[in-house]
Parts: C-alpha cells; sequence; structure tokens
C-alpha cells in the first residue's frame, strides 16, 4: 500500500524513525489507491487545496468542534503508535547490548572493535563456541536486533480510525486488491469485445482463434506463471495453496481473452520465463577408453545402495558385477526390476544400442534397480539430442530418489515390520 | 515399459487368450493351409451361403524356423536353430512320465498341441560325436553344462534321447535324479548289507521308466540273468530269469526293487561286450552323485551316496569300464545339495526382504559359479575324467529370434505391442538372451 | 431469478391498495411542511459563515430528499418484485409478500418502498456522520459491481469468504486495534446457498446496525433496515448500487458545503 | 468495548440502551448510529426471532389468479395446444393472448355469455387466424363451468391443476376477481 500520505501525517506527530524504514512503493496498488483517494477527493470541492496540505479525506482530526468522539474514533491509531514506541524503545537497547557485545568479542579476538565486521563476529564465535548442532539456526549467533526481530508492520489506517483500502476488512487486501483489478480488467475488455463485434456486425463467439486474435491475443510461450513463494515474495503477502491455484486459473482466463494484449503490462507482472531445469552446458562430455569407443562412467548412491556404472555404444550386453558374481540382467529376479533398467533406453527409444557394465554393492535389490536406472539416465543425457534429454526429465528420470534410508525402531524387526507374536 | 503397462490389461485378457488359444489354433492352421481370403471366411460362417468348394492343400506352408526334418536321424548342422516336431508316440516311449523337461514346457507343449524342440549347436555337436565314436572303446562320458541356469541343457538332453531312441539303443535316464538324494518318497534299511539304504519306491519308478523305453529293445534281445539272485533267505531268482521277467517281479514285490535294480544294471553291463546293443546313459545333475544328501538314518547319522542302494549301482554307470555305451550327463545349481533347512534354526537373514533372499550366502539355493571343477568338484571330477565338458550356451540373436517367431506363430504372444520389432527388443533386453526367463517374460504378455 | 414468460399479468395495475394510498399522502405532507422547506432556504441561502448557525440533521424528516429517488416504476422495471419458490421461502418474509404466482413469490413493492426509504435515509446519515460503512455479498455475479461501486464511493467492501471471527475477534485477526464499520450494507444475505452469511450474527453481537436486501428466501428478523426485494438478478442490483452511491455522495457533498458555509452540526 | 454479544436476547439498540443507562458506555462514547437510529427508528425493532418460539408467523400470502387464466387454459386445452416462445426472436404477440384480447373486445360488444368463445374463434379465424392443431370444439366454457356435477371430467379443471397445484372450482370464479379472502391460509408455522 501507498504510505505516503500517513508518512505526512505521522510528521507533525513527531514520529520520525518511521518516515526512514518505508518500503518502495508497489506498482498494483499505486494506481488503484490514488484512484480510491481521487474518487474521494471527487467529492470535496476543495480537492486540489487539500491535495497540497496534506489532509486525509474526510478526516475530521481538524475539527473537533462537531466531532464529540474524537478520541474514541482515533483509538486504532494511538494503540498503534503507543505499540510502535514500545517497540522502538526495545530496539534502542537492544542494539547497545549488540554494540557492547560486539566490542568485547573483539577485545577477545585481538582485534580492532571499530573495524570489527559482521563476518569477522560470526568467524570469532565458531571459533569460540564451536556447536555440533545439526540445524543451523539453532547455532549460537551475534547480530544486530533488526536482522533477526520480526520488522514493523506499517498502520493500515488514518488517524480517525478508516482503514486506507477498501478491501482492508477482508484482511489480505494486498492479494484481493490484486484479483479485483484482474475482474475489472477481464469485464472491460469482454465490454469491449461486445461493443467491437457490434461494430463488425457479427455475433461473440467465445474462444474462438481467428487469425485476427492471434494479434490481440498476448503470447505466453516460453514462459510460466508465477511460483506461489516469488508471489508472495514479490507483493509482500501471504496466500494459501487453494486462493494462488484459482489466481491462476483467472490469470489463465484473462490471458486467453481474445483482447488480452491490451493487458500486457499487467500479466506480465506474473509471468516468469521458462528456465529448463537442465542446461546443456551442464552435461560432461564423454570419455573415451583406449580403443577409441566413446563411453560415460557414473557413480550414483541410493540410500544403502551403490552403483557404478560404464555406458557404451553397443548392442545391449549388460554385465553386472555383484559381490556374489558376474551377472547378466538376470541378476534382477522381478520382472519390475529389469524394467527399471529398461526404462530409460525406451523414453529415448533406443533399446540394445547400449551396453552396459556396472558394479554393484549393497542396497537391497529394488533399490540397486532404482539406483541404476537413474545412473542409465544420467549417463543416457552425454548420448543423446536435447529432445530426447526433456523426454527423460518429462519421464522423471533426471531426479534423484533422495530419501534416506528409514531406521529400525526399538520393539521392531526393521523399520516397520514387527516381532512375530504368538498368543501362546 | 509398454508391457509393463499393458501387463494388467494383458493379465485381464489372459484367461480370455487362454480360452480362444486352441480356438485360434485350429483357425490359424486352417486358414494358412487353406489360404482363404475374408471374403471367403465370410461365406463359410453364413450357413445360408452355398458353400464354396476349396481346394485342401496337404502341404503346410513352411515357416523358416520350423525344420522339415523331423527325423532326428538325420539332423545336422544344416538344421541349425530351427524346431522340430516329436511325434507324441516317441514322446509317449522316451519321456513316459514327463519328467524330462520342467512343469512349463509341458504346459506349453499341451496348449500349442505339438511338441517342438529346438535343434541348437550342443546337440547337434554330440550327436555328431556319438555317430563317429568306436564303441569297442570304453564308455565315452559327456558333460553339459551352462553359465547360467535355465540355458536348455534338458532340453538337449531330450533330443538326445530321442536320438538314441531312433537309432535303438539301450536307455538308461535319470531325470530329476537330486530329489531321491533330498526326499526319497520311502525309504528302509537295506537287507542286504547292513547301514545300506533302499528306496524302494524310487527304484521301482527306475524300473517302470527303464521297461517303458526299452520294452521293444528288450523282447527282442531277450536277455537273461547270468546268476542266480538271492533277495532273501525265501525268495531267489535262478539263474536265466529274462529281465522283463524280473521288472515284473520288483512290480509285485516292491521291497526288492532296489535290488533289482542293481541286478538289471549289473546284467546290462557286463553283456555289453556281446555287441548285440548300445546303452546310451542320460544322467540329468550328474554333480549330486558326489555331494551329501539330506536323507538321515534312525539314529539322525548321515547317509552319504555310496549308502543308497540304487545310487551306488547307478554310480557304477558312469565309470568307464564298459564298452558300448556312452554317458551324457547334465550338471548344474539343482543338483547340489545343501543341508536341509532345520525349522530352529534361521537360514535367512530376516533383515534382508524376501525379495532378496536370494542373495543371502546361507539360501536355499546354490549360487555359486557353474562350471565342471565347480560343481562335481575334486571327487566327481575324478570319478569322470576323462570326459568331454560341452558348453550349452543362451540364445543367440537368431536363436532368440527363431523362438520369437515360433511363439509368434503360435498365437501365444497377446500383446500387440509384443508383436512389434521394439516389442522384441524389449523382451530380448528383459529376458537377457536367456531361454528359460524368455519363456517366462512371454507367458506374461 | 425465473424468467417468467409473457403469459403472465402485469400487475402494476393491480396495485392501488390502501397501503400506497397512504403513503403517498405521507410523502406529500413532508413535502409540504413549513419548516422543512424553510430550513433548505436557508441552508441554500447562507453565504457568509456564522457561529450562530446550528444545524441537527435529524431533525429534518428528509435531509437528504430522499423520497424523490425512490420510485416504484423503477423496482418494477429492474424485476424486484421476483421472489423465490415458496418453498424457499422465510415465514418471517410472509407480511412481505404480496402473492404466489405459480410456485413464484412476488414481492409485495408497496411495502418495499417505505423501508428502502427508511434504509437509505439511515446510510445517508451515516455518511454523512463520516462513519465507515461496509458492502458485503457473497453472490459471485455481483462481486465485482459491487466492489466497484464501494470503490467509487469511497466506502469498503467484503466480497470475499468471511472468516468467522473478523468482528468479534478483530485485534487477533488484523494485529492491532481497528475501527470496525458503523455500517453493514448486505446485498445478498446468503454465503452459501440456504446459509445465512456469517457477517450477520457478527454485526448483531458486535452492535452493528445492517442494512439488508431480503428476499424470499432470507431471515430479515436481525437485521435493521430490512428491504423486501429481489437480490439475485444483476438490474435490481445494479439499482440498488446506484441508489445507495447516489445518497452516498449525495450526503458527503452535503457535509463538505456545509462545513464550507460555517455550519456547526450537533446531534443534540 | 464494553459490549452484550447476546444477540439472540434482544435487539442492537435496546442492549445498547441497557449499556449507556448502566454507564457502561459513556454518553459521550456512544456509536455513531444511535442518534440516527432513535431519530429513524426501523419499522420493527430487530429482535431475533425464532419459528419454534412464540412469535406470530403472518398469513400465508394469497395464491394470484386472473380471469384470463381461465381463457388461458381453455384455449390450450380446446383450441391449440401452448407452443415454445423464443425470447431471443422478435416475436409478436402470441396466439393465447390474440384470443384473450379479442375475447374482451367482444364481450364489450355486449354478446351473451354462452356464444362468447365461439364468436371470437370465428372472428379469429375470418381473420386468417391459423391455429395450429385445431382440437375438436367442446362445449361451452361457460356450460362447463356452471355445471358442477360434471367436476372430475372437467377438461377446465385439469387444466388449472396444470396451472397451479389443486384448486376447487368454487374458488375458480372468485379468484378471478383477485379478492380473496385468506380465511384457509391463515396458520401459524
Amino acid at each position: 500500500m501507498n504510505f505516503l500520505k500517513l508518512s505526512h501525517l505521522l510528521n507533525p506527530l513527531k514520529i520520525n524513525a518511521l518516515s526512514s524504514s518505508l518500503p518502495a512503493t508497489k506498482k498494483i496498488s499505486t494506481t488503484v489507491m490514488s484512484n480510491f483517494y481521487l474518487n474521494s477527493l471527487k467529492l470535496n470541492a476543495k480537492a486540489s487545496q487539500l491535495a497540497s496540505t496534506t489532509k486525509l479525506p474526510f478526516s475530521d482530526a481538524d475539527d473537533k468542534s462537531n466531532n464529540e468522539r474524537a478520541e474514541n474514533i482515533s483509538r486504532a491509531m494511538s494503540y498503534y503508535l503507543e505499540k510502535m514506541a514500545e517497540r522502538e524503545s526495545l530496539m534502542k537497547f537492544k542494539t547497545e547490548e549488540f554494540e557492547i557485545g560486539k566490542r568485547h568479542l573483539a577485545k577477545m579476538m585481538g582485534e580492532n572493535a571499530e573495524t570489527f565486521t559482521q563476518d569477522d563476529i560470526n568467524r570469532s564465535i565458531e571459533y569460540l563456541l564451536p556447536s555440533g548442532l545439526f540445524n543451523k539456526k539453532a547455532r549460537p549467533f551475534l547480530k544486530h536486533p533488526e536482522d533477526y526481530y520480526p520488522k514493523s508492520k506499517l498502520a493500515a489506517f488514518g488517524s480517525d480510525g478508516r482503514p486506507l483500502h477498501h478491501l482492508f476488512y477482508t484482511g489480505n487486501p494486498d492479494f484481493y486488491q490484486i484479483i479485483y483489478e484482474l475482474t475489472q480488467k477481464y469485464l472491460n475488455l469482454n465490454r469491449l469485445e461486445d461493443a467491437m463485434n457490434l461494430i463488425k456486425g457479427r455475433m461473440k463467439t467465445i474462444h474462438k482463434t481467428d487469425e485476427a486474435d492471434l494479434n490481440t491475443r498476448i503470447n505466453l510461450t516460453g514462459s510460466v506463471w508465477i511460483d506461489r513463494n516469488k508471489l508472495n515474495v514479490k507483493f509482500n503477502m501471504k496466500i494459501d495453496e487453494l486462493s494462488y491455484n484459482k489466481f491462476i486459473i483467472m490469470l489463465q482466463k484473462l490471458a486467453e481473452h481474445s483482447l488480452s494484449k491490451r493487458e500486457e503490462t499487467f500479466i506480465g507482472q506474473f509471468i516468469v520465463p521458462f528456465e529448463p531445469p537442465i542446461k546443456l552446458s551442464d552435461i560432461p562430455a564423454l570419455l573415451k577408453d583406449e580403443t577409441g569407443r566413446p563411453y560415460q562412467e557414473l557413480e550414483v548412491r541410493q540410500r544403502t545402495a551403490i552403483v557404478k556404472l560404464k555406458l557404451y555404444e553397443g548392442n545391449g550386453k549388460i554385465k553386472i558385477k555383484a559381490p556374489e558374481g558376474n551377472f547378466n540382467i538376470n541378476f534382477f529376479d522381478s520382472l519390475t526390476q529389469r524394467e527399471q533398467l529398461l526404462f530409460p533406453f525406451k523414453v529415448v527409444d533406443k533399446i540394445n544400442k547400449f551396453d552396459i557394465e556396472m558394479e554393484v554393492n549393497n542396497g537391497g535389490m529394488s533399490c540397486l534397480s532404482k539406483a541404476a536406472r537413474y545412473a542409465i539416465s544420467k549417463a543416457l543425457c552425454c548420448f543423446v539430442s536435447a529432445d530426447s534429454i526433456e523426454k527423460l526429465r518429462l519421464a522423471g528420470l533426471l531426479t534423484s530418489d533422495s530419501r534416506p534410508k528409514e531406521r529400525k525402531k526399538p520393539g521392531q524387526e526393521g523399520a516397520r515390520r514387527r516381532y512375530t507374536w504368538k498368543k501362546r | 515399459m509398454s508391457l509393463a503397462r499393458n501387463l494388467n490389461k494383458i493379465l485381464s485378457l489372459r484367461s480370455l487368450a487362454a480360452q480362444n488359444r486352441l480356438f485360434n489354433l485350429n483357425n490359424n492352421l486352417i486358414n494358412k493351409s487353406l489360404l482363404i481370403n475374408s471374403v471367403q471366411k465370410r461365406y463359410l460362417s453364413n450357413e445360408q451361403e452355398p458353400k464354396i468348394e476349396i481346394k485342401i492343400s496337404q502341404k503346410a506352408v513352411p515357416h523358416f524356423f520350423r525344420c522339415s526334418v523331423n527325423d532326428p536321424l538325420k539332423h545336422n548342422s544344416v538344421h541349425l536353430n530351427k524346431f522340430y516336431k516329436v511325434d507324441e508316440k516317441d514322446l509317449k516311449v522316451i519321456d513316459p512320465f514327463q519328467e524330462c523337461l520342467t512343469r512349463e514346457h509341458y504346459a506349453e507343449f499341451k496348449a500349442f498341441n505339438e511338441t517342438a524342440l529346438m535343434i541348437r549347436q550342443p546337440a547337434i555337436e554330440v550327436i555328431d560325436y556319438i555317430k563317429k565314436l568306436d564303441l569297442s572303446l570304453p564308455a565315452y562320458r559327456f558333460v553339459l553344462y551352462g553359465n547360467e541356469n535355465g540355458t536348455g541343457k534338458r532340453s538337449t538332453l531330450l533330443h538326445l534321447l530321442h536320438y538314441c531312441q531312433k537309432d535303438n539303443w539301450l536307455l538308461i535316464h535319470l531325470p530329476n535324479w537330486s530329489a531321491v538324494l533330498r526326499r526319497s518318497k520311502e525309504s528302509q534299511p537295506s537287507t542286504y548289507k547292513e547301514g545300506r539304504l533302499d528306496t524302494p519306491i524310487d527304484a521301482a519308478l527306475f524300473l517302470k521308466r527303464f521297461s517303458v523305453q526299452n520294452n521293444k529293445l528288450l523282447k527282442e534281445l531277450n536277455l537273461k540273468t547270468t546268476k542266480k539272485y538271492n533277495w532273501s533267505n525265501r525268495d531267489s531268482s535262478p539263474e536265466g530269469t529274462p529281465l522283463l521277467d524280473l521288472i515284473e517281479y520288483a512290480n509285485t514285490r516292491i521291497k526288492y526293487a532296489s535290488d533289482i535294480c542293481g541286478a538289471i544294471i549289473r546284467e546290462i553291463k557286463f553283456q555289453t561286450n556281446s555287441n548285440k546293443y548300445k546303452v546310451f546313459v542320460a544322467v540329468d545333475q550328474v554333480n549330486s552323485f558326489f555331494g551329501p544328501t539330506r536323507l538321515k538314518r534312525a539314529d539322525k547319522s548321515e547317509i552319504k551316496v555310496d549308502d543308497i542302494t540304487i545310487a551306488r549301482n547307478f554310480k557304477k554307470l558312469l565309470k568307464n569300464d564298459w564298452c558300448n555305451s556312452v554317458v551324457v550327463s547334465t550338471i548344474g545349481s539343482v543338483g547340489v545339495i545343501l543341508p536341509a533347512p532345520d525349522r530352529r534354526t534361521k537360514f535367512y537373514d530376516t533383515s534382508i526382504s524376501i525379495q532378496n533372499r536370494r542373495r543371502v550366502p546361507c539360501s536355499l539355493h546354490y549360487e555359486g559359479p557353474l562350471t565342471p571343477a565347480h560343481l562335481l568338484k575334486k571327487e566327481g571330477f575324478y570319478y569322470l575324467e576323462p570326459f568331454i565338458p560341452i558348453e550349452v550356451p543362451s540364445y543367440s540373436d537368431s536363436e532368440l529370434l527363431t523362438h520369437y517367431e515360433y511363439y509368434r506363430d503360435r498365437n501365444w504372444l497377446q500383446s500387440e505391442d509384443a508383436l512389434t520389432d521394439d516389442g522384441r527388443e524389449e523382451i530380448k533386453f528383459l529376458s537377457g538372451n536367456n531361454p528359460r526367463e524368455f519363456m517366462r517374460v512371454c507367458q506374461t504378455i | 431469478m425465473l424468467n417468467l414468460t409473457k403469459n403472465l399479468p402485469i400487475i402494476i395495475n393491480k396495485l392501488t391498495t390502501p397501503q400506497s394510498q397512504k403513503l403517498l399522502k405521507f410523502t406529500s405532507n413532508i413535502h409540504s411542511t413549513a419548516g422543512n422547506r424553510q430550513n433548505d432556504q436557508n441552508l441554500k441561502t447562507s453565504v457568509v459563515p456564522q457561529k450562530s448557525k446550528i444545524i441537527n440533521p435529524l431533525k429534518h424528516e428528509d435531509f437528504f430528499q430522499i423520497n424523490e429517488l425512490v420510485k416504484l416504476e423503477d423496482l418494477f422495471k429492474a424485476r424486484c418484485h421476483y421472489g423465490h419458490h415458496h418453498g424457499l421461502r422465510c415465514p418471517w418474509m410472509n407480511e412481505f409478500i404480496f402473492g404466489t404466482r405459480i410456485t413464484t413469490d412476488i414481492i409485495d413493492l408497496d411495502q418495499t418502498i417505505p423501508l428502502m426509504k427508511r434504509a437509505l435515509n439511515f446510510i445517508a446519515h451515516i455518511a454523512f456522520r463520516k462513519g465507515v460503512i461496509l458492502f458485503i455479498t457473497r453472490y459471485a455475479q455481483h462481486i465485482p459491481l459491487i466492489e466497484q461501486s464501494a470503490l467509487e464511493v469511497g466506502e469498503y467492501s467484503h466480497c470475499k469468504p468471511w472468516r468467522n471471527g473478523t468482528f468479534t475477534d478483530s485485534t487477533r485477526r488484523f494485529g492491532s486495534v481497528i475501527r470496525l464499520p458503523d455500517l453493514c450494507i448486505f446485498f445478498h444475505t446468503h454465503e452459501k446457498l440456504n446459509e445465512a452469511h456469517g457477517a450477520l450474527s457478527e454485526t448483531a453481537k458486535m452492535l452493528i446496525p445492517t442494512v439488508a436486501i431480503c428476499d424470499s428466501d432470507s431471515d430479515p428478523s436481525q437485521i435493521t433496515y430490512p428491504i423486501p426485494a429481489n437480490d439475485d438478478s444483476l438490474v435490481s442490483q445494479q439499482l440498488y448500487t446506484r441508489l445507495i452511491k447516489e445518497v452516498i455522495i449525495k450526503a458527503k457533498k452535503k457535509r463538505q458545503e456545509l462545513e464550507e458555509q460555517g455550519y456547526v452540526i450537533q446531534y443534540e | 468495548m464494553a459490549q452484550s454479544r447476546i444477540n439472540k436476547a434482544a435487539s442492537i439498540y435496546t442492549r445498547l440502551n441497557g449499556l449507556i443507562k448502566s454507564n457502561l458506555i459513556k454518553w459521550s462514547d456512544r456509536p455513531l448510529w444511535y442518534d440516527i437510529y432513535k431519530a429513524f427508528p426501523p419499522q420493527r425493532d430487530p429482535i431475533y426471532r425464532s419459528v419454534l418460539g412464540n412469535d406470530v408467523v403472518a398469513p400465508l400470502p394469497k395464491k394470484l389468479y386472473y380471469k384470463e387464466d381461465e381463457l388461458r387454459a381453455y384455449f390450450f386445452k380446446n383450441i391449440s395446444p401452448i407452443e415454445t416462445i423464443v425470447l431471443n426472436s422478435n416475436m409478436q404477440q402470441p396466439n393465447w393472448e390474440t384470443f384473450i384480447s379479442t375475447y374482451y373486445e367482444m364481450e364489450k360488444m355486449g354478446l351473451k355469455k354462452e356464444s362468447l368463445i365461439d364468436a371470437t374463434i370465428e372472428t379469429l379465424l375470418a381473420k386468417g387466424f391459423y391455429f395450429k392443431n385445431n382440437l375438436k370444439k367442446t362445449n361451452n366454457l361457460i356450460e362447463q363451468t356452471n355445471d358442477k356435477n360434471n367436476a372430475e371430467s372437467d377438461s377446465v379443471k385439469n387444466e388449472m391443476k396444470t396451472l397451479e397445484g389443486e384448486i376447487s372450482k368454487s374458488n375458480l370464479i372468485e379468484t378471478a376477481n383477485v379478492n380473496v379472502s385468506p380465511d384457509s391460509n391463515n396458520q401459524k408455522l
């Protein structure tokens, strides 16, 4: 929200701390909020004067004569100011503490306290108080209080208690503001389309893809909708999965409108260019053995299983070297496990066109087969074209299974299995 | 992977397919022999329409995977990698109790309405040797082995049996031999010598098989005993008793079957010098003769192979102290008899899931290397030496193609995906060119 | 809303009941009162601000000239008389229903008009006193309209799913003490089908007066100023929003003018 | 803020009044709407009412019937079945409405009730109207309605059923005059 007005308001109340911490104004809400003010200002005869003097619309801070309940109304604001003052004093105290702590630390480390930076603090704490705690957040630290205390919110209402945003009572005005704009834009486009059709003298047809439509419709190829987390960060709000999904559906509907190119700037805010998750530059080059035969070498670990793979171009020979001896594919008893090895080749349509040499160790059979599948698909990337790599990715073959082995539980035979229990 | 995806579909269709399979077979044969087109077929189905006379050609359409020569005597390297048909009459003589191959094989034979065997390199090789052998020399011994299980040793053995039966050999066949050593159907202490064990039912079974396999030849030769045999204080057979009578006697007095078995083997072995007949000994899992057994006496002392009467007698056949004979034996992991699992001791590591237990060293199956040296061990190796080792390898690509086309011809592959080239490649990949695995993969499609 | 075909008779001819005649008399009386006229004249003529100029708008019968705004014909044309199927009727709405025509309730517009005038008058006075007015609806088709009209007059709207405790537990919901609305206007009293809006009970609890468009299926008993009328069709909603917008703007303008002219507004 | 949240006990105004009287809310702190409410009170004190409570429910509203309904029913039953109306098209007045208007015209001309319907049909046919499915003519409407003994076989009554649930023939004439006495509707829910 735009709090430019608020900052003006607070100046006479001698709260200077706030004005420094005002965030940058956001693109979306500025336009609408200004509309909100304008609409209300239009009602005022003194609209121009009010804009120059820093008075809120309909604010009755000045005329106390006829407002017998001015005190009551501004209760919300006074409560807020009280809270702010409390926080301010706390932060002051904590900052002083931090400064003292920093000086002590510098003295302990025998360095100059004036040039002691945050990195130095971190380093010295790691040296003085080595912690074996797994979670880094649980380890001791020394930071400026501004870094770890929750940041203060700005008041969402004026001095008379009237909220600044017209959707304030919904509880999530930032998000609903976007949705409101979206719907209004969609309805406007519909109206425009109707008018255009009226001129052209044809009936409106929904989702009709004419050639003319392609010029007026926004082109979304090569881009994806913004991620929920990114959306939350970008517009500084919290929305849940369900609302996000609904929002994306609405956006999609707007983008599919035959005149959506007119709202390109609006839709553009929620578009992120599509980045392929696997970059061709990351794929290693092929190796060559003594005879000049190209191959790829890999080692994959999954749970306890270890697979060392060498993939050659060939005609489907499989050699599996296990601690028990040498095997071919029949090392894997069940068909499902053998199919794990088959699948990557099937996806790129190159069955029996590669030779496999594998060294397997530890792990269960199904785990080994899955590790082998991952190793094969990764190694295959070096041999095949980019399209095939994309196919492999879409089939989910290029993501490793990061799940660890489930631990054995006390009182049980294994992770899940119980001891056999006999009544008598 | 499409195979796996279609698996459910296939399984649901499978029962239907099984019903249709016979029907399809008949239809297919007619279709192929008559060469009727679809229009004619429609006419045929409609009874009201006038019937059209069709010329029936007796000659079946030749397939590249089929061998036109069904007589094993004429097989040579020209007929390699092709299927030949075994007559049902012959099969009933060679393999009367369906013990030579696995149950899966016989199920397939039943479904296909024929018994077809592939002519493979090892069989042709042995046949070639047998043809050229000088039988006056001591017994020749062949050992069939494979680098993996399921490469087709037993079907090679069946092929050889078929050859020898046609060539008028006397057959001594020991299929599924290791089962006797694992758990004999009935055992009792021997009356002949103390400490030995008789297995009368197994012996009787052998005699029955022997009599069926060689009935015709034995009648021709009319072999008689050269010695008086005392079975007990009361019962005895005089000198000059025909061997067939002796076998009948064993049928009535099963108690003496083990001893009679020994007597017959002795007689056959001694009378080969007469050059009247040739003896073909086929032993499956010969390595079981040179290992421990699971049988135990009443006092729980272990029984060795030499303590079992029939085993002791059969073992004599493997020696090369007689002529006019050929011994062909196979070695395999089934023949390795591991100690019997006890209820009290856990023979598997429970922390490993059932699926993976085969990789545990103390599992129920032998998982070591399958070379003759490893399987026969020192004792067996010296016992059989000198022998001719013959490797039965996995399918070559052409053999696999032949088998695939045969299945296709028999409508065994129901999935449409399996009929494509990609499908064949998938099956090849999944089976790893192993005949048995190939068979099993194709069962699910 | 039911689409009644042309074979329905026109009811407007029949609407000459004694009630409406009374109403006509009542309104004419208000206009003819001398005191009011004088007051109006005074307001318009006075240019120089004087300290003695004290105004109490509550003493005027029709301070914002609302009687001119509401017309029977407009209401009828905007299909405000259509109710729901008689099976859906709330028994407390019986008194506002003119009759049942082929299973559909017809709302008595003769009763609607005075009630609407009363409600609009109340809205105008609240707006005049710079109260916070909240527009509420959950009818998906009307949401853009309602939100837009709230924004246009500088007031507030809540057309999103209602979270219980928005008013009753506002301090925790909004993170600080806030000013609750002084008036809630319900353009549709149902949140889901046949389920009353959650804000209805909360306004009653928090001593917030309400104005609501009550269709034949909604319960008017807890609503301070109910307006029995059709709440489902867009045309009628457009009429209500138009009227309410007009009234609020009028009140705000009037306040502005009076302050410029130096009037002192008192309510005692 | 001191409040009484028992919203079902009394209306907001009475509760607020109580709070002010007991000095829980100061007179200067009273809500903004209090004076306005006092000056322009609503028609009814907005107390919560329960259907199960003692509050009296207003009588059920009457059912709306007009004389045209009878004519329309007769038309659909005996002259021509109802046709679909395309709202989108610029349709002229439907046939039955023309029938009704001409019926009234004839009535004004002073024809006898017995021959009114026959006369209207004849005039319409003379004007060139085409009825889609010319059903067989039955006796005059008035005769049928007067003949109360033949109530069950009455075609008009059946047609009225389709228009509105069940309605007795005696009511039929009365409802046409709109001034219905709602005795039967005086119920308590």
